[in-house]
């Protein structure tokens, strides 16, 4: 059998949902962020939900998520997504909101919109890149960033004593009681693109079922903050991300289901 | 004397550091410098270029619209700056990977396989110096000298041993330099 | 007439976005306008509108909370006092930069810092000029009675639609603490969302219903040349306010030889100058800027022509008084009187200071 | 003695060269180019097209969503 | 001759910040500024000096960090780029307010909202009016050359400590991300912590030393009389500067009839056209102001007399051009010329906009 | 034996600490506030720590606390104490810095502040007094208020479906690595006014000693912002807000000592 | 006609709604009105005052420094707006718990011992009615139908029972104020 | 049969009137007065001198800080 002979229309197994626009993406080759907006657009595209969803995009690399993402969005100032999401989903409380955040975003400049928005429960879906740096400005710490980790402001490595440990925001927001779903995975393998894809579903269609706020955090790479190749960083987040930020559901149906201390 | 010199090409060749070298051997010789990169995000993955200018005098603006020379390593930085190279400027790419090659006759156009003799001498990352050669062949703005202690000034002082390499690779570059 | 009632100008700016159909207000308390949140979050509007009233748990977050729903076609407002406002900087630059309609109200206190809690009008710049960063302007409305806090809720949204551009209501303690008797205009129906989709859904973030081309809220551009336009077409807008919705209100000042310029509580006072002076046989007329931002120029420029002199009285170190400048341009002498730190100067000062500066001067 | 036979086709243009495809082939399909793209990037093609299964684990795995993947059943 | 170097502007303040012998620096990334940080975390100051360097969480976080510690008396300083300047509003106010020596800087990039992160000059309002509430200035510098962006910190810090007062370096992200040679400074001492209590210890919160009484930084006061008298002494400070600490640069203004009025980047391009002017016999000088507040009033008022007209030149839509006319007060004409968007304007366009807008208008 | 003969000054067993300035305090009859500060200032006397003592009022009823704690203090922006804290720490760390802040302060406008000072370990001792309330402006909700409780912005009662539930943010800052040593008291009573103190001079001696973030949490009456009686507002606390914020240590010595969830 | 009055004394004594009732008699009257209170955290167990005018043009400014009527509840107050009654004007105040008493001898002075009466109708809550009534004996400036009618304004519906108390309260003070 | 006699006094200009002494003292010792100080405030004062034993319990308690107690062993 030749190739042309099974690349026919009939025989197409997958392709690029139409909900990602035709742009090509901003981000550096290999990285996370690119796999991560497809699954949210697959998600909105799966559910039918494309007339009701708005988005929004952080300052951060994805700050051009509006640019891939064919949905209506908004671009909020750094860290305030989960405010901007708030004034949206109030005053339309039947639309599907979600915000598309990174960590310095989400958890160093906008901690308290993180956590209130979180502890008011709001009815929207809170998608968290956990890349462990600050991506978009040149690879500076971020609160993520592991121990001893290098940095463009942590050169010889993040020194705990004096910057602190990163800090663990989806274990914190899981103990929020406004959160329903709190989860965190990964995109670099097949089989974690599937566990992710399933989590952002069932985080959306939480919400269309007005469950209150849906946690994702998806431990990420960054090849050029990390300064490794695309493949090499797959590995190194495996080997030192993950045992640091666990896998796994936190929370599920509003009810903790993991030790989180 | 003022030459003011455009070098653009893909993020990883080495373009900034090719114009810190340049400038610092302006300052060798006593020259009035600067250098001015693109920034910013839009250097992910896509282009780089930096602006040199060196001049007897005092320099105003950093940010140039047109040039003396520009030094183009890939398609996306011919396609931008082939047109503001002054009438009478020089323009030198090298030709890897270029599909589009420059039109202009109102301007000197080289090039330089500066790639191919990298891959050569088996060092991808004095690509840079061999094009810092071939221009220095054709417009000797800046002495030889200098720019050995430009780099050694540019340099951290553990990377001082490569000194040599670079050295031979901007000869290579003098040597291989084509008019085209 | 309509319904008279006895309320503070907090009250009554809150019960005309109320009665204005206004979809959602978010703020956090602080004096001295904290009545406007407790005044909302007591009349309950969720049942008598629909509309939404959050207490935020920031003003940073209530700037922001403006912003996504003002992205999406909503009417929507927030109100704080200065050290509030000040925080909300970098949002109200963000609105401004992508264009959102929306009403920010500042019930000014002395400062700078904490400063007091008295009323002042020391935001005049940070109002009129841009305190967050990058070229933009808000069409500022400064109200000088209660009448006028629940007036410009009207006149402040039908501005900001006009323009898709935040507006600010710059009011003080003075105006936001004092109870007068204000005339209600009637409860106005809220756009259903479907209305709202109908006028805004061509450019508003509300999903991209019968499957449109996707709308985008976003200040930002890569690329400079865009950047650039993008910035033109915000200066076009601001000239455009210049044109034709610049609000003053001039007071005896058909015969004036002096100009007392002044807004909000000090405009009050001065009014009761134009008493003293004439029974003097001083010939003085009030100019009253009532939109702050576009600055009623040309009526200036006019009177710089016949008078002898400008007075701006403000409750600052003097800030406005740069617009009179700028307005008057040399023609005839302007100088500035002020009290700072929430004190409220009185009639008999300012005509002392209109004396000596001014007239004898 | 597969009973499925797959088949990929990468956006040229828009592939970046990241390889997250080479290492998510269960089957060691695909590899780079030598050639660049307009890019500057080495891109991914099919080596070994014949091992291909149409699994689609390339497809979900490439960030640029650049692969659009065939499957047929032989 | 000092230590001659190539560095970026970003580095080049960096560097100078642990010369001066800063003793803390307290930031948060921003494009295009980002540099700053990085440069002092490579360089580990805290071993070449004992300089602190903290990334904060945020420029919230920052600026009030920088709060804390200056009003312990320890030299400490800031840096961002424009939206993260907006966030730190409420904090320069209290910081004017309590009137505490630091030194803020900001690489502006266009704006507003999130902009571009080209350079720009359009946050003149915001540092030279105020973009805090309240009635306060900062003393602004502005370098137009990374020797400046070195030499101003010691400046910088001279003015903070006179006044007690935040000064501002307002460059922007040419001349943060240019690079040129630079001549550094020897290390200064940086003072043990006994100086500063013998030096500061006056009205710094360093604990009771010695049982002094107690030492309090605010800006409060509920008593409108004191905040009055507050206002007034801040009130004083500036005069001061306009008297004793103007600074500015005139280029070819002996003989000329025409001025340019450009500050920093801008004012390096006016310069070229100086050149393009005189080559056409056209007697053109530049004006540049080195401080932007206190203003270089009086000079231009000078030039005024006997010059034809002033441009102002700006990478904004015309901020500092209000201050230009202010300053001449209508005795000739003042235009304005400027680039939006992070786009850079160049000699040849500024020389035909001369032409049109001055010498031809 | 007569009165007079009883007060003298060999049997004087308790007057206020000269650590108190003479000021009258401005808080209402009855507020947890004035005994909170003693409490500070008796500790500040015992450990003979005067001179190095840095205090951080906040805003709030407590932002004019430099007027009564005889210590050098600065008063902070409102919710940014920990980062003013943080920037005197960090340029003199032999001082002995803490911030006394409310809980609007300090969980609502401060959270990331709060968080992230916390993360860090500031070597700094946090006095967190959680009258759930904005006492200051009048009584307005703060994150802290409790379910269906009144203020003047729910005056119907505190709706969790629309406002959260309150924010237990001492419990969250307990899992952070950098706090050493987090507990919750009162001082309505005697023997309760006797554990706060001990628990605030340990948490000084800690400082002392450089062990990172001490957070201690008074929750106390807001009769104004309650509207009841000093000794009625005291009888509602214990009945209403123990149950919710029960007292007793979280993590001493950097170990939790508690079930957090 | 134009009447500027101060009213003062501590948190608890309904100083703000015996304000707020005299302005909307006012409103009844079709009188221009303006009511400024102190505010903030001063309040906070020490004074409250506020300035009430009614006048039959529009009021310029509702701050003042001087009034036609002080009316006085605590020391505290009379201590700080004993200076401001305009000459002939009117202070009125409670003599409960006033240790220096006013010494003014160009303004007319009254007192009404509202406080005791309050205890005596059984009802500390009447005791700013009281008062009210003895201003507006000496000072008829908005007619008893109109304060009635101002009332019922400025309560809510569900207090309109008690109208009649307080009617009767205003009755009382118009009795027993006394010149002094 | 007290072993110990104890006495407070209180600063009744500063005292707030708050009753949060009365409800502290086990010995039932404070009331407060009919009469109000300067600020309008009833004060504390000991109703029941005798039964005041000098625990301080009212003192620790006192928001205001106005208690000083004095104690004598008998
Ligand atoms: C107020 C403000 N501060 C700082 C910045 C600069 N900035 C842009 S993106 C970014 C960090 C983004 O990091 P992260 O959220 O982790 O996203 P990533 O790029 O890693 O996906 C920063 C600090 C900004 N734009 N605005
Ligand atoms: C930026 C800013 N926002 C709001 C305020 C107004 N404000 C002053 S105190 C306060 C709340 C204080 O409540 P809390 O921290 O609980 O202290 P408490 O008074 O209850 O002790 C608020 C909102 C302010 N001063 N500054
Ligand atoms: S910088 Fe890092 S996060 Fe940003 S696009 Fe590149 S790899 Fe992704
Ligand atoms: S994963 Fe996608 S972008 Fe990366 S190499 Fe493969 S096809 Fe190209
Ligand atoms: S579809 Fe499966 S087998 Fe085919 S190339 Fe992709 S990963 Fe390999
Ligand atoms: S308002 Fe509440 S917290 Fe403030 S002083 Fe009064 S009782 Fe205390
Ligand atoms: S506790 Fe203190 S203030 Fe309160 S009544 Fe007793 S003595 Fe007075
Ligand atoms: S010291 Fe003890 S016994 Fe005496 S009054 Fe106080 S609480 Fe009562
Ligand atoms: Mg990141
Ligand atoms: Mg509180």
């Amino acid at each position: 059998m030749e190739i042309k002979d099974i690349i026919k229309p009939e025989n197409l197994v997958y392709q690029k949902t139409k909900m990602m626009t035709d742009n090509t993406l901003s981000y550096c080759p290999g990285c996370g962020h690119g796999t991560t907006h497809r699954l949210v657009m697959e998600v909105v595209e799966e559910l039918g939900i494309v007339e009701d969803t708005i988005g929004i995009a952080p300052v951060g690399c994805s700050v051009l998520a509006y640019e891939f993402m064919n949905v209506d969005m908004t671009q909020a100032a750094h860290g305030r997504a989960p405010a901007v999401a708030t004034g949206i989903i109030r005053t339309w409380p039947d639309k599907i909101v979600f915000t598309y955040q990174g960590d310095g975003d989400l958890a160093a400049i906008g901690t308290s919109e993180t956590i209130h928005a979180c502890n008011r429960g709001e009815n929207i879906v809170i998608i968290f890149v956990n890349n462990g740096i600050y991506g978009m400005t040149g690879g500076q710490m971020a609160p993520t960033t592991l121990p001893g980790m290098k940095s463009s402001t942590t050169p010889y490595g993040r020194d705990v004593a004096l910057m602190g440990n990163p800090l663990k925001i989806t274990e914190l927001v899981a103990q929020l009681p406004g959160t329903y779903f709190v989860t965190r995975h990964a995109v670099h393998s097949p089989a974690h693109v599937r566990k992710t894809k399933k989590a952002i579903k069932k985080a959306f269609q939480n919400v269309i079922d007005k469950k209150g706020t849906q946690f994702i955090e998806v431990v990420s790479n960054c090849n050029s903050g990390w300064k490794m190749t695309p493949v090499k960083s797959n590995e190194w987040m495996v080997e030192n991300m993950f045992p640091f930020y666990p896998l796994g559901d936190m929370k599920v149906d509003g009810k903790i289901v993991k030790d989180l201390h | 004397m003022t030459e003011e010199i455009i070098i653009a090409g893909f993020g990883g060749q080495g373009v900034l550091s090719m114009g810190k070298i340049l400038a610092y051997s302006g300052i060798m010789q006593d020259q009035e410098v600067s250098w001015m990169p693109s920034y910013g995000p839009e250097m992910r993955g896509g282009t780089a270029n930096v602006t040199v200018i060196l001049s007897d005098e005092r320099i105003s603006s950093p940010i140039l619209t047109e040039f003396d020379t520009a030094i183009i390593l890939n398609q996306q930085s011919m396609d931008k700056f082939e047109k503001g190279v002054k009438k009478g400027g020089l323009l030198l790419y090298d030709p890897n990977g270029i599909i589009h090659h420059p039109t202009r006759t109102d301007i000197d156009i080289y090039t330089i396989n500066g790639a191919e003799l990298a891959a050569e001498m088996g060092n991808p990352k004095i690509f840079n110096m061999i094009v810092l050669g071939a221009f220095l062949k054709i417009k000797p703005i800046v002495k030889l000298d200098n720019v050995i202690k430009g780099l050694k000034k540019s340099l951290p002082e553990r990377y001082h041993n490569l000194i040599p390499l670079n050295q031979s690779a901007i000869e290579k570059g003098m040597q291989m330099v084509k008019a085209k | 007439m309509g319904e008279l009632k006895l309320m503070k100008g907090n009250e009554a700016v809150a019960e005309a976005m109320i009665r204005e159909g206004v979809d959602g207000y978010f703020g956090y308390p602080i004096t001295p306008q904290s009545e406007v949140i407790e005044y909302l979050t007591t009349e309950e509007p969720h049942k008598r509108t629909g509309m939404v009233v959050l207490q935020a748990e920031s003003e940073l977050a209530a700037i922001n909370m403006l912003y996504g729903a003002a992205g999406t076609g909503k009417k929507v407002a927030t109100s704080s006092s200065s050290p509030g406002i000040s925080l909300k900087q970098e949002g109200i630059s963000y609105i401004a930069g992508s264009e959102l309609p929306c009403v920010i109200i500042n019930v000014v206190r002395g400062g700078p810092g904490l400063g007091t809690i008295q009323p002042s009008q020391a935001d005049y710049f940070q109002a009129t000029k841009g305190g967050g960063h990058g070229d933009y302007h808000l069409y500022v409305l400064a109200p000088s009675s209660v009448q006028e806090m629940a007036d410009f809720v009207e006149d402040a949204f039908e501005m900001a639609f006009k323009y898709r551009t935040p507006v600010m209501i710059l009011s003080d303690g003075v105006i936001g603490q004092m109870m007068e008797k204000v005339e209600l205009k009637p409860q106005k129906k809220r756009l259903t969302d479907a209305e709202v989709i109908k006028k805004y859904g061509s450019w508003a973030t509300v999903g991209r219903v019968g499957g449109r081309e996707r709308n985008i809220i976003t200040s930002l551009d890569l690329d400079s040349h865009k950047m650039e336009a993008h910035n033109i077409h915000l200066q076009s807008k601001y000239e455009q306010m210049k044109k034709e919705d610049v609000r003053y209100e001039e007071l005896q000042t058909e015969d004036a030889e002096y100009i007392i310029v002044a807004y909000g509580s000090s405009a009050r006072i001065s009014q009761k100058v134009i008493q003293l002076a004439r029974k003097d046989g001083i010939k003085l007329g009030v100019l009253r800027p009532i939109t702050l931002f576009p600055f009623p120029e040309k009526p200036i420029q006019e009177l710089a022509k016949r008078v002898k002199g400008f007075l701006a009285v403000e409750m600052s170190a003097g800030q406005m008084v740069e617009d009179v400048k700028l307005a008057v341009n040399g023609k005839v002498k302007v100088e500035h009187y002020g009290r700072n730190g929430g004190i409220v100067p009185t009639p008999g000062e300012v005509y002392e200071a209109l004396k000596q500066k001014i007239i004898g001067g | 003695m597969a009973k499925v036979r797959g088949a990929i086709v990468v956006d040229t243009e828009k592939c970046k060269g990241c390889e997250v495809c080479t290492v998510a082939c269960p089957t060691s399909v695909i590899a780079m180019t030598k050639e660049v793209n307009g890019k500057g990037y080495h891109y991914a093609y099919m080596e070994n097209p014949e091992a291909c299964t149409g699994c689609t684990n390339c497809s979900i795995v490439c960030p640029d969503g650049v692969i659009t993947v065939y499957r047929v059943k032989i």
